[in-house]
């Protein structure tokens, strides 16, 4: 049983995800849905200790040997990311059960828990795989299952913003089949480890520069990075409180994974930032993400809004870190994976419970929430304070190597441009904070506190965020292993 | 035997049991608590490191003793206690006899907000001992950080919408003193490899240092920076002024004396500090806010101190720090047990008090006599300490202006703030005096300035430094003899001749009057040119962030293109248009 | 010969092509569309690709054709004429095509037995399958043995395509609570449609400032004739 | 519709070719070209040109609209499924060869179950998303 857990963590739930669907009662179906979401979480950290302890581990589906067949191909960054996806998926599905009773009608909770289960396996099925092509067939599943959860949102505009997504999504992962269809058309190959090897004799051959283009925006596409994250504000704003607290967390972070994935291993750091000079797009862009979309984060009175802009701030950070290209950057980008799916997963959640309770995210309808739904509002200004950077947070770590990662390669600016977006962070935490706890409560409204089948999962991940940003050794730990194995110098 | 928990804890978690309980219990417990830490800090702890915590590869020690940071926990174990007692009648109503429901504003006193005054002074003092404990950079940004919040809520405990506005824009500027704080530890445990918080050498430490010095300097109320103080204090209730005025910029203090002793910059920095507040102190009608000048000025004597760096002007540093907690918070006490009673602060509204309220006018000129460094107080036996030291490291223009700068004090603090309060022209006003608490805590105070200028050498003994040093000899006593009774001099006169109209409004026309005797040109002059740089430098900061917000605002609101949302068939050209400019890019 | 096969079927294609652009008449675009995928096929089929072609002819010609009639029946079937032409977007995409072609240009040659493509894993597909899987279609055994695991995720994509679309369209009772103009209401029993309906229209007459810029519904999705958010009501 | 008399007449001889076609394609997959995937949109076309001509009605009665979701899904598990037996038969996930004593034969079983699961599904979805689309609006004659 062991040595099959490599593909366990992903067939379980695709076998779950049907019979979710079939058994047609919500009720039923949420139990399916967390049977696989659990399973799922168990199995991410078994795999976690076994690479750790062995190494990257390798599981030929079919009986085919690489390269002929499909191989799953686990090593520390794979079986990190599957972790992150894992517990966010474990963490959200709990929430679900309460907030999706709410906001989605009790008919479609079948099949919405089928779509959820689809999203969460085609997530794990990316991280992973070692072959290029089956990234791209799990990264259908997910995606097309993401358009349509978002689509289930309450405000009507969610089904423009899900359409959006959708054309968006599918561009993005047409360039990624496009630019993998060109490697294999220079190499015959479609495993990873494989690719690795047989590229840099064709590296000079001018499809490979447009399959990196190609892989470029695609990629970049999908992680929201500026500018082109213009689907993500609207798809988080306006889809169900359970589905954005998931995939904020988990979506834009596995395509953070591929970009790792497919510029450090497939083509090689020093192909990626030597030659194609990688690093002189993703860093402008990154330090451009940080400012602009903090800054019109401050201007937002949609606080759910305001959060999608900080996350594209975010994911500026993260490849931020990526674009330095060393094991301290590279370390600070996965660290900022982990640490930025817990509080956003919180931050989202906590909203969730506002929703359930008040009917709209807006600020104006916040008024006082501190005295009425202090748990509520006090998760908010937990994951805020990790947003902010403030030490003993989650946060806080990932700033910290980051700008270590700016100064060991002398960049001052760059490392005060972090510590600027900071600050802008503080100010639209701080707009939240002051209309819950400064202002008036309409007196007439009788809002009460959220139950605790949404409270325990939001303060379960703002726990979290608290734990591993006092203990950070031993994510600390991982992504500095996970940057070494990436960046080829570890042991 | 507590040793190994740090002094903080303890109030942190008073704070909590302060939270949960009511009434006499709370009472008890507010008391207790910087009685407890104060002794277990005097008979229990060694110097030395007591705990160390690894993180992230660095070595944090939050828990670390030595001379300078005791001499500052005692400091605030004493500042926290007068507090405390000063505080104790919140939440027991309007004390009797006062009259300042008569001004028409709501709860002056801060009554209402008892519980919420009591918990975050509580942990705004947890903070500063956590600061002053603390033996690395990151320990201590997190406690200025605390500093900054645990404060703020002491100014918004007057429930007012001024003193929510006044908080907010000093929670700003602190959280900006914070994160630069942390930018400067980040650049030099870069450069060192360390977080420890030792002694930086300015000239050799690289930018990072001087981005850590201006996070203190703001603290500290370095000039430019220094308009939070006087911004804030008098914006909160009667008692949270007195914590405000004990830790925020001692901290500041202690750090500096830390980390740049013998800088030479901050030796005119401090003398800057000195003599610039006069001006305005001389002018403002507020009395706590002529008590925040008040403070720059006397911050000034210290930043001077340890500029020069010399271990008997360090000592007068830290010494005059630890007098000037007393003697300030002793003249805010004054002040607060003014306003608890009579609900008013401004010069011109008041006088006359002595005749109700005859005890606090004496403690208020106990007060008075120590910050004017009168002999047998205790201002007298610190700085002459900086004073000296100037002289003998040949500073001799920094001493005459520190000795302008005291004569200065004289007639601000030492004269101003009594004279119009309790004595000038009779306001009517019939408050009685205070309640006891406050009256303790007030002659505590005063019994302390009187200790510590009776007996210099006992209080010597706890200074950091090595150092040969007697206050009581004959030319000291007489200099400073002659200033006070010639600034002293020159006051009564002008009064007893009627040139000073006390039945005017105007402090301002006092203030001119005095000083075209004493010296027209530095008043228009230099007082002037001071008043027009600041200005100048305040409204254009004012300009350059009016139209950076403008800028924002036209691309980053809601209608501004980075925040719009496009229309599909746009983000899709977007990315055909992308997906050129990177072909272009990887291919030639 | 089999070139000028070639060369006729791609002109067609692009005559094709640009005819659905410029049609403004959905019901015939969706026709030439079905003609696209048939002649796509013919060159699936003259390129040795049949289980391709075969696939192409079945899906593109077949079963998305009559989708996109469904749709069309739903949507109306008469597109909107651009308020201006389209110069932008056609120079972006003549410039971006023009550097594509630059940077395909040394792409191994079509049908080359030397290609990179031909040399490393499909010779062992194309002498070992006899022997591991004894079934003369390579096609076969690549896709549900060697590859497998991918068709069984392509399975998994067509599964979600349903759930999705059934997510989107299918029709329920109402929901427990709806979302109208920002407030939560909870649902009578045996309330019914129409009278939420003109709840929703009055709620968000009252609430019209909701608008975060996102330009609001489009006219004509499909849900623009439920209640505020929620699709749903008596099964059809 | 009644008078349409040649569509429903020719429909009705269409059809029986049609599903046997798509059976020929299912199970010819081996040696030409097709499979499950062209095999279910055949059937799916066969039972959506029943549903146009004679009326989604009808076309219900045949197949009611939760048996066809059904298929959707069971397809997805009757290919996964099979990877588990395997598993549980001593292979890897997918590895047909321990079906069987014979590798190749296993290999055949295997293929021929992974198609059929491929079969089912791509037909359910086909027919699903149709039924969704009519539903919408009566498209019945």
């Amino acid at each position: 049983m062991s040595q099959h857990l490599p593909v366990l963590i992903v067939v379980v739930p695709l076998l779950l995800a049907p019979l979710a669907a079939l058994v047609g009662n919500w009720k039923a179906a949420w139990i399916v849905a967390a049977a696989a979401s659990w399973w799922a979480f168990g199995v991410s950290i078994a795999l976690v200790r076994r690479v750790l302890a062995e190494g990257t581990i390798s599981y030929e589906i079919g009986g085919w040997a690489a390269p002929y067949g499909i191989e799953y191909r686990i090593d520390l960054v794979s079986a990190f990311v599957a972790m992150i996806v894992a517990t966010i998926g474990a963490v959200a599905i709990i929430y679900a059960r309460t907030s999706v009773r709410a906001e989605v009608s009790e008919d479609r909770g079948a099949l919405f828990y089928s779509a959820f289960i689809l999203c969460f396996t085609g997530l794990l099925g990316i991280s992973v795989t070692g072959d290029v092509f089956n990234i791209f067939v799990f990264l259908e599943v997910s995606s097309l299952s993401a358009y349509a959860l978002i689509a289930m949102g309450q405000d009507r505009r969610a089904l423009t913003a899900a359409y959006q997504y959708l054309i968006m999504g599918s561009v993005g992962a047409t360039f990624i089949v496009i630019g993998i269809g060109l490697m294999y058309s220079m190499t015959g190959t479609l495993n990873i480890a494989d690719l690795a090897e047989r590229l840099p004799a064709v590296a000079d051959n001018r499809t490979i520069p447009v399959a990196f283009t190609f892989l470029t925006v695609g990629i970049t596409l999908k992680l929201a990075l500026f500018p082109l994250h213009l689907w993500l504000p609207n798809a988080y704003t306006y889809a169900p409180s359970a589905v954005t607290a998931f995939i904020a967390s988990t979506a834009t972070k596995v395509a953070v994974y591929l970009l790792l994935r497919f510029f450090f291993t497939v083509f090689g750091a020093e192909f990626s930032f030597e030659q194609m000079q990688l690093d002189k797009v993703l860093m402008p862009l990154a330090l451009v993400a940080i400012v602009t979309m903090s800054l019109v984060a401050i201007y937002q009175d949609n606080v759910k809004r305001l959060l999608a802009y900080s996350s594209v701030a975010q994911i500026g950070y993260m490849v931020l870190g990526i674009s330095f290209a060393s094991v301290l950057g590279v370390t600070a980008g996965i660290l900022h994976l982990f640490n930025h799916a817990l509080m956003k997963g919180a931050l989202f959640m906590a909203m969730g419970c506002v929703m359930y309770r008040v009917g709209s995210v807006r600020l104006e309808r916040m008024k006082g929430l501190g005295k009425k739904m202090p748990w509520t509002m006090a998760a908010f200004v937990g994951g805020g304070l990790s947003l902010i950077g403030v030490p003993f947070t989650v946060g806080f770590v990932s700033k910290w190597y980051l700008v270590q990662a700016a100064l060991e390669r002398g960049m001052w600016p760059v490392a005060a441009v972090v510590m600027f977006g900071s600050l802008l962070a503080v100010i639209y935490v701080w707009k939240v904070v002051e209309v819950a706890y400064f202002q008036e409560a309409d007196p007439d409204d009788d809002i009460r506190e959220a139950p605790l089948g949404l409270l325990i999962p939001t303060w379960a991940l703002v726990i979290a965020s608290f734990y591993f940003g006092i203990d950070a050794t031993t994510t600390a730990d991982i992504a500095t292993r996970a940057a070494e194995v990436l960046l080829g110098v570890g042991p | 035997m507590l040793s190994s928990i740090p002094p903080f804890a303890l109030f942190f978690l008073g704070a909590i049991a302060v939270a949960f309980t009511k009434g006499p219990v709370r009472k008890v417990l507010v008391l207790a608590i910087p009685l407890i830490g104060g002794l277990n800090l005097w008979f229990g702890v060694e110097p030395g490191v007591h705990l160390q915590i690894e993180l992230l590869g660095y070595t944090l020690t939050p828990y670390r003793a030595d001379k300078l940071s005791l001499l500052f926990g005692y400091l605030f174990h004493i500042a926290a206690f007068l507090g405390f007692v000063y505080a104790l009648h919140l939440g027991d109503g309007t004390p009797v006899g006062s009259v300042a429901s008569d001004v028409g504003e709501e709860d002056i006193t801060g009554d209402k907000t008892a519980g919420l005054q009591h918990v975050s002074a509580m942990l705004y003092a947890g903070s500063a001992l956590g600061a002053v404990f603390a033996g690395d950079l990151i320990t201590l940004f997190v406690f200025w950080e605390l500093l900054a919040v645990t404060s703020a809520f002491l100014i918004w405990a007057r429930d007012s919408e001024r003193s929510y506005a006044t908080g907010f824009r000093y929670l700003i500027i602190h959280v900006v003193s914070g994160v630069l704080l942390l930018s400067g530890a980040l650049m030099l445990a870069h450069s060192s490899g360390s977080v420890a918080f030792e002694h930086i050498d300015l000239s050799t430490a690289g930018p990072g240092a001087w981005i850590l010095l201006i996070a203190f300097g703001i603290k500290a109320g370095f000039p430019l920076a220094h308009n939070w103080i006087t911004d804030a204090y008098p914006e909160s209730t009667p008692t949270g002024t007195v914590f405000l005025s004990a830790f925020t910029t001692k901290v500041a203090v202690y750090a500096i004396a830390r980390g740049f002793a013998g800088a030479d910059v901050l030796i005119y920095i401090g003398t800057i500090m000195t003599f610039f507040p006069i001006f305005y102190a001389v002018l403002e009608n507020d009395l706590r806010r002529v008590l925040g000048y008040s403070m720059i000025n006397q911050i000034g004597f210290m930043i001077a101190g340890i500029g020069i760096g010399t271990g008997l002007a360090v000592n007068g540093a830290v010494a005059h720090a630890f007098a000037d907690v007393i003697f300030k918070g002793l003249l805010f006490m004054s002040m607060g047990a003014v306003m608890t009673m009579t609900g008013r602060t401004k010069g011109t509204d008041l006088g006359g008090l002595y005749k109700t309220m005859p005890l606090t006018a004496t403690l208020c000129i106990f007060g008075a006599s120590a910050i004017s460094a009168f002999p047998m107080f205790s201002a007298f036996v610190t700085k002459s300490m900086i004073m000296v030291a100037a002289i003998e490291e040949h500073h001799y223009i920094v001493w005459l202006f520190m000795l302008f700068a005291s004569a200065g004090v004289l007639e601000h603090a030492g004269i101003k703030i009594p004279f119009f309060a309790f004595f000038a022209h009779d306001s009517g006003i019939r408050a009685k005096e205070p309640p006891k608490n406050m009256l303790i805590a007030m002659s505590i105070g005063a019994v302390l300035c009187v200790l510590i200028g009776v007996f210099p050498m006992a209080f010597y003994t706890l200074l950091p430094m090595e150092m040969d040093y007697h206050p009581y000899d004959t030319t000291h006593v007489l200099v400073q003899l002659q200033l006070l009774c010639f600034g002293a001099i020159g006051f009564v006169t002008l009064m007893k001749s009627g040139i000073y109209p006390d039945e005017k409004r105007a402090v301002h026309v006092d203030a001119e009057v005095l000083y075209r005797k004493l010296g027209p040109w530095i008043v228009r002059s230099v007082g002037g040119a001071v008043a027009r740089i600041d200005a100048y430098v305040r409204s254009s900061v004012m300009e350059v962030v009016g139209t950076a917000l403008k800028g924002a605002n036209r691309w980053h609101g809601s209608m501004g293109p980075l925040a719009r949302s496009w229309p599909t068939g746009s983000m899709v050209l977007w990315v055909a248009v992308l997906l050129a400019a990177y072909l272009v890019f990887y291919l030639f | 010969m089999i070139e000028f096969v070639d060369v006729a079927l791609l002109v067609l294609l692009a005559i094709t092509g640009v005819t659905i652009i410029r049609l403004r008449n959905l019901f015939a675009a969706v026709m030439m569309a079905g003609i696209y995928s048939l002649l796509s096929a013919a060159l699936f089929v003259v390129m040795d690709a049949v289980d391709v072609a075969f696939t192409e002819a079945a899906v593109g010609a077949g079963i998305s054709t009559v989708l996109m009639l469904g749709t069309l029946a739903l949507v109306g079937h008469q597109e909107k004429k651009p308020r201006r032409p389209a110069i932008v977007p056609l120079f972006v995409v003549l410039v971006t095509g023009g550097i594509l072609v630059y940077g395909t240009s040394q792409m191994p040659p079509f049908g080359h037995a030397d290609n990179p493509i031909h040399q490393h894993v499909a010779p062992y597909y194309l002498e070992e399958s006899e022997h591991d899987i004894e079934i003369p279609n390579v096609v076969t055994s690549v896709l549900s043995s060697y590859r497998g695991y991918d068709t069984m995720g392509e399975t998994a994509v067509v599964f979600t395509a349903m759930v999705g679309v059934l997510l989107l369209l299918a029709r329920g009772p109402l929901p427990r609570r709806v979302l109208l103009g920002g407030e939560w209401r909870t649902v009578r029993p045996g309330t019914t449609r129409e009278e939420l309906r003109a709840e929703a229209a009055h709620a968000l007459d009252a609430d019209g400032s909701d608008g975060d810029g996102s330009g609001g519904t489009t006219p004509g999705s499909p849900g623009s004739e439920d209640i505020v958010g929620e699709q749903g009501g008596k099964h059809g | 519709m009644d008078d349409l008399v040649v569509l429903r007449v020719g429909t009705k001889i269409l059809i029986p070719f049609i599903l046997l076609f798509a059976l020929y394609v299912q199970f010819h997959g081996d040696y030409g070209p097709g499979g499950g995937f062209q095999a279910g949109v055949i059937f799916a076309a066969a039972y959506v040109l029943y549903a146009l001509v004679f009326g989604i009605g009808n076309a219900l009665r045949v197949m009611p609209a939760k048996v066809v979701y059904a298929c959707g899904a069971v397809g997805v598990m009757i290919f996964v499924g099979t990877g588990f037996v395997t598993m549980g038969l001593g292979g890897v996930f997918l590895d047909y060869n321990v079906l069987a004593h014979e590798p190749s034969h296993g290999q055949h079983y295997g293929i021929i179950a992974v198609e059929l699961g491929v079969l089912v599904t791509v037909f359910g979805v086909m027919v699903a998303i149709f039924y969704a689309f009519a539903g919408r609006r009566r498209l019945d004659p």
